[in-house]
């Protein structure tokens, strides 16, 4: 049961995925991007992560997602310039690099990484870390300082956006 | 209380920071906001100064030594210096005194500088930074700290003579006084290396002076030497004694009350303060004892002799300070360390005095420094002139007042002492009669006589502020009765100052090997200052009797030539010209230092300029840079511009470090 | 297992009855209240005071011609109104309208889930909801609809967050995230009383977000005639309109469930108190609507981020201090 | 009822990330280079919750945590990017914007 979800929401994650970089119409991409989070979401929720999960959806696909449908409307980007250069060497010799990078990572991920297990998983164990008020009590404790950090980080990138939107000023 | 100590050198601190951040809205919202603080800063710092002065008092004097460690300052390997403050007779004596006299100097600015517009607050800013860094130099329990408060007072002093900055002159003496510190500072952190290290050799890796001055016995007797003149150099430099006291009367280029405070009653006498401060080293040189007793007579003399001549009367004060300073060092080299602290506390009151006097008298003269064109003030600044002649009488040695106690013991202590001599006494005589004639000759030529100043100045000379005669009838007084601490034996008195002391000074090479054997350091020094040999007390008197009698043979002279006969100066002149244009232009001194060391200096500097660091290192630098820029420019072409070649270029990177990690455990 | 899935089923077939009872009685509802605010009759003809109005509304929907403008990006255009209706009953699921009931000797909780983070989820869903609005309005081709769509989703935007920052208040008073449990925590004391301010802030956001009066910017029919569903007919328009009652009511739910106690209430059963505050705030909105003129969009977006956010943060720290202090 | 599909999830995770990056270097449109480079991010939380779950240890998810917060305020900053570059340009495709060079 859990396999065949797992299976067909990773498999419909990478399609969309696929579409996301196939798709001429650019808010046809974006829209493919939607959906592949919320498959991302899912597999969130296969590996207990509910909190995770659902960050995922609020961040992800209603925040960032809308942002980005908003500038392609507002830029009214409905389709890609046409290709009138040709296509550059170097995102050919990028493709190939990638290929060899898979079968890398398939290679040194999943024939080693896995040996660093601890032992099964038990939905027991991770009752205890999917939860929100695990997570919170540890977030408030041993990571209040990268948390403090954050919130610099986003009111800078507020701050940033806005000088940088600001018209007539930059 | 002891614990507060902290709080002595915080208070002005705390009138930096807000003085120095904040004055110049303060000012322009209300001046008077600005003195406020800065006095009451320091008035702070005096009163808790007061507090732990008085409750040591309340203590057996074997007791009268504590250490407060603030925080740990530097930190690395076998060294640990942290900023503490200790608390003795003598840090405390020190501390009283510049925090006291430094009080009624910044109020004597408040009236002083008044009129001084924009940059009041600046004056007041660097003042208390100077008391700040003083307090340091005096209460540290380390050298490092200590050097921290001497370089702090070389920079304010450097930043207050060229307070008026606008004129070049001023900004040239700011100068000359920073570079001429500079030498001697050099010289001072190369001793506190040298004993450091050389202590190090033994053991004892630290600069604090509890544990570096109960084991200077183990250096060896050529160390001890070496470490005393560095640190006698370095005082030369901020003492301003021969060879480095050049600066001192450039120096009078700064705001009187400036020249009060710091070249004449507290920062000037930081060197006396250290070699007191180290006078077991010393004690262990009598070769370096030597040095210092001779430097500080022929400083004595030379000093005064070119104060014969000068017609500035800040210039007069400022030879009479670095002669003065000179009979302290004369004191410190023969021995009689608490002589020389005696010298420094009743040379603050009266110099001090006579400095806030002569800005008094050249705020009267709307700003004329030349005495030629004075005379006559008697009448119009009576309070003034009362101050003035009572610190002209103390400084010429006129019994009953302080400077006598003081200098008539640091005489006596030049005959008598072991490592005294006949021919210092004499040398700090003549200088004493010198001192008398050249005060007084100033005393004459500006409150004597007719008013020799233009029309318009005459209309203007009035007595000065309440703010800056206040101050001038406080010192007035301390001058008068600051030498009853330590009336010596041979009068009748019980010579209290001394025994004050005891605790810090009286410890001779002999005790401190004692101390080496296994006694405690503060029980030997009890009832040690007995001399070994003790001349006559009818030689004494008689010495009092030849001093005094010299020093009223001066001022006669002075009365003659400038009140009675006022002919006879031009005469003098003409007679002894050459003598007289020697003394008029200072011995030709900075001439000389101009030809012997800057010229040559200059043409060092230009070799260095031209050659070595034009052809060679720019070369050098040069070199590298061309190589770089042809490298870049063969690099520069896989920069393309596009991003997405970036990543790629990424990606390649990523791949290689992936697939050479794959090898590594595959193979 | 058998037992749960039917029990499952047959309570997911109650809400979504219910609820979808609810949607097209709320529009026969409001316009009787709007009526009757006008000093009208409203809808008269069909059935006993126009009861039956919301069914001939949908047999008529039904049987409306299909249109598809040429311009129009056409997947996107029918997918828009199944996002938003999605969304909107995607959220009914985590509503809790009352305590368990036992039936049949069964314990049987009158939700269809207590989610861990169930406020979170209502939080997310009800953004998605609003890709609908947007798609519509960018499909259709139409520069009022892209319009109205660019307003929808700057509205969505602006609103969201002081709306979640309300909604941290009322979490930090009841220290979960799951709506049972927030409701569970208003036993003694409403939250209403606890955070006024929070309550203040998600009633304005909510109006925002259900782009209601005087909120509606997306469809404002003066300005942009009638927005994002400029172009729809039919039964894709319907569907939109469905979803905009169904956020509706889901809005008076959880302003019931976060605010007004939920369930709670003396002498009556926990069901009949939740219905009866939804409705009151159901009647709320409509009565608001009579009532105030429509914002300007600069205002409306002045007011999200100048007033309500720095009010939503101003809660937060004020419920901190307010727990700092006595809790200990 | 145990959870293991541990390879699964890489090898998912692989893909995903190896889809982005192609997108990321083969698009012109910054808008969906944007969206490709947010896809391995994600296929990189896949990762780290994958070996936080096997690892029975929080840092993971708490790296995801903190990775989301980042792609939040990157799509600020980027989408205001976009619109500079769109302002100033007339398009936001990569290909014509090679000024970062010297």
């Amino acid at each position: 049961m859990e396999l065949t979800l797992l299976i067909l929401c990773g498999g419909l994650a990478v399609i969309t995925s696929l579409m996301v970089i196939l798709a001429r119409n650019t808010v046809h991409s974006a829209l493919w991007m939607v959906a592949s989070f919320f498959f991302m979401a899912v597999l969130y929720l296969l590996l207990r992560m509910e909190f995770i999960a659902i960050l995922q959806i609020i961040v992800y696909a209603g925040a960032i997602m809308m942002f980005i449908i908003y500038a392609i409307m507002m830029l009214n980007l409905r389709q890609e310039t046409a290709d009138t250069e040709p296509v550059r060497k170097s995102k050919v010799v990028g493709l190939g690099m990638l290929v060899v990078l898979f079968f890398v990572l398939l290679v040194l991920g999943v024939g080693r990484g896995i040996e660093a297990l601890k032992g099964p998983v038990t939905d027991q164990m991770m009752e205890k870390f999917g939860h929100v008020a695990v997570l919170s009590n540890f977030l408030f404790s041993d990571y209040l300082l990268p948390f403090e950090v954050v919130s610099i980080l986003l009111t800078a990138g507020i701050v940033g956006s806005v000088f940088l939107a600001k018209k007539g000023k930059a | 209380m002891f614990d507060y100590v902290w709080l002595i050198p915080v208070f002005p601190a705390i009138g930096v920071l807000i003085n120095g951040f904040l004055g110049k809205r303060i000012e322009k919202f209300n001046k008077s906001i600005v003195h406020w603080v800065a006095c009451g800063a320091v008035g702070l710092s005096f009163l808790v100064t007061c507090i732990i002065f008085f409750q040591m008092l309340g203590l057996e004097p074997e007791h009268r030594f504590y250490e407060f460690t603030c925080f740990n300052w530097i930190s690395g390997g076998v060294l640990q210096t942290y900023v503490a403050y200790q608390i003795d007779p003598l840090s405390m004596l020190m501390c009283m005194f510049v925090t006291g006299v430094g009080f009624l100097i910044h109020v004597y600015s408040i009236g002083y500088m008044a009129h001084d517009e924009g940059r009041y607050y600046r004056f007041f800013t660097y003042l208390n930074l100077f008391m700040f860094s003083m307090i340091n130099l005096i209460l540290a329990n380390n050298f490092l700290l200590m050097f921290l408060g001497w370089e702090g007072v070389g920079m304010c002093s450097y930043l207050l003579i060229g307070f008026w900055f606008s004129e070049e002159a001023n900004a040239v003496a700011g100068k000359k006084a920073f570079i001429t510190n500079r030498v001697g500072d050099f010289f001072f952190i190369v001793g506190m290396l040298v004993l450091f290290c050389g202590l190090g050799e033994h053991g004892v890796w630290s600069f604090q002076f509890s544990r570096v001055f109960p084991n200077v016995h183990l250096l060896s007797p050529n160390t001890v030497t070496l470490v005393c003149l560095l640190f006698f150099a370095g005082c030369t430099a901020k003492s301003a004694q021969i060879p480095l006291y050049i600066w001192l009367p450039d120096a009078m280029a700064g705001p009187t009350p400036v020249s009060a405070l710091i070249h004449a009653a507290t920062m000037v006498t930081s060197g006396v303060y250290m070699v007191a401060r180290s006078n077991i080293l010393y004690s262990l040189s009598p070769f370096a004892m030597g040095v210092v007793a001779v430097v500080g007579a022929l400083t004595a003399l030379f000093a005064a002799s070119i104060g014969l001549a000068q017609n500035d009367i800040k210039k007069v004060l400022a030879y009479s300070t670095v002669s003065q300073l000179g009979y302290m060092f004369l004191g410190l080299g023969v021995g009689a360390y608490a002589a020389g602290m005696f010298h420094v506390l009743t040379h603050s009151f009266f110099k001090a005095l006579l400095f806030m006097g002569a800005g008094s008298v050249i705020h009267a003269m709307s700003g004329e420094q030349d005495m030629r064109l004075m005379g006559g003030l008697r009448k119009k600044t009576p309070i003034t002139f009362i101050t003035m002649f009572i610190a002209t009488l103390a400084i010429a040695g006129i019994p009953g007042l302080s400077g006598f106690f003081s200098k008539d013991e640091i005489l006596w202590q030049a005959y008598s002492s072991p490592h005294g001599h006949f021919l210092l006494w004499l040398t700090g005589a003549v200088a004493a009669g010198m001192t008398a004639f050249y005060m007084f000759r100033l005393i004459f030529m500006t409150f004597y006589n007719e008013n020799r100043a233009p029309e318009d100045v005459q209309h203007h000379i009035h007595e000065s502020p309440k703010a800056m005669t206040v101050p001038l009838m406080v010192l007035a007084v301390l001058s008068v009765i600051g030498g009853y601490l330590g009336v010596p034996h041979a009068l009748g008195g019980s010579n209290r100052f001394h025994k004050f002391l005891d605790p810090v000074m009286g410890m001779g090479p002999d005790k401190i090997f004692q101390k080496a054997a296994g006694g405690s350091l503060h029980h030997v020094a009890e009832g040690s200052h007995v001399a070994a040999h003790h001349p006559s007390l009818f030689m004494e008197y008689l010495l009092m009797a030849v001093s005094v009698a010299i020093a009223l043979i001066g001022i006669y002279i002075a009365y003659v030539m400038y009140v009675k006969k006022r002919d006879l100066p031009e005469k003098l002149a003409e007679k002894f010209r050459l003598l007289h244009r020697m003394l008029f232009n200072k011995w030709y001194v900075d001439e000389l230092y101009t030809l012997v060391i800057i010229r040559p200096f200059h043409g060092i500097s230009n070799f260095f300029w031209k050659i070595i660091d034009v052809i060679m290192i720019d070369g050098m630098v040069n070199g590298v840079a061309r190589v770089v820029g042809w490298g870049s420019s063969v690099l520069r072409l896989i920069q393309s511009g596009y991003v997405q070649c970036y990543a790629v270029s990424i990606i390649f990177g990523t791949v290689a470090l992936l697939v050479y990690y794959f090898l590594k455990i595959a193979g | 297992m058998i037992e749960f899935v039917t029990i499952l089923l047959v309570k997911t077939l109650v809400v979504f009855g219910v609820s979808m009872l609810i949607v097209a009685y709320s529009t026969w509802f409001e316009r009787k209240v709007l009526g009757h605010v006008q000093l009208r009759h409203g809808p008269m003809r069909v059935g006993f005071h126009g009861l039956l109005q919301p069914i001939a509304d949908g047999i008529k929907g039904f049987f409306k011609e299909e249109l598809v403008p040429e311009n129009a990006d056409k997947p996107v255009f029918i997918l828009a109104p199944i996002i938003s209706i999605a969304a909107a009953l995607s959220l009914l699921v985590v509503i809790p309208f009352g305590d368990s009931v036992t039936i049949m000797g069964k314990e049987i909780t009158l939700y269809l889930a207590d989610l861990d983070i169930g406020i979170l989820y209502v939080l997310g869903i009800s953004t998605i909801g609003s890709y609908g609005c947007m798609l519509g309005g960018w499909s259709s081709g139409n520069k009022y609809g892209v319009l109205g769509g660019l307003r929808a989703s700057a509205q969505m935007i602006s609103y969201e967050l002081p709306m979640a920052l309300a909604v941290i208040g009322v979490v930090m008073v009841s220290g979960t995230l799951s709506l049972v449990g927030i409701v569970n925590a208003q036993a003694g004391l409403w939250n209403i009383v606890a955070q006024p301010l929070a309550f203040v802030i998600f009633i304005i956001c909510g109006l925002a977000e259900l782009n209601r009066t005087p909120f509606d910017m997306p469809e404002a029919e003066a300005e942009l005639a009638c927005g994002y569903n400029v172009e729809y007919s039919s039964m894709k328009f319907a569907l939109f309109f469905m979803a905009e009652y169904a956020h509706m009511f889901v809005f008076a739910a959880m302003v019931t469930t976060l605010f007004l106690g939920g369930w709670h209430g003396p002498f009556l059963p926990g069901v009949v108190w939740f219905f009866i505050k939804t409705f009151a705030m159901i009647f709320f909105c409509i009565w608001e609507r009579s009532t105030f003129p429509r914002c300007r969009y600069d205002q409306v977006m002045k007011l999200g981020w100048k007033v309500l956010l720095p009010a939503g943060f101003l809660n937060i720290f004020l419920t901190g201090l307010w727990m700092l202090v006595f809790s200990g | 009822m145990m959870v293991d599909h541990q390879n699964i999830y890489l090898i998912l995770s692989a893909l995903l990330f190896v889809i982005g990056a192609a997108g990321a270097i083969t698009r012109r449109n910054a808008i969906i280079v944007f969206m490709c480079i947010e896809i391995m991010l994600g296929a990189v939380n896949l990762v780290f919750l994958t070996f936080s779950r096997a690892n029975q240890s929080v840092e993971g998810t708490f790296m995801v945590l903190f990775i989301m917060a980042v792609a939040a305020a990157e799509a600020a900053v980027g989408l205001a990017i976009f619109i500079l570059m769109y302002r100033k340009a007339g398009s936001i495709d990569v290909d014509r914007f090679n000024i970062m060079k010297w």
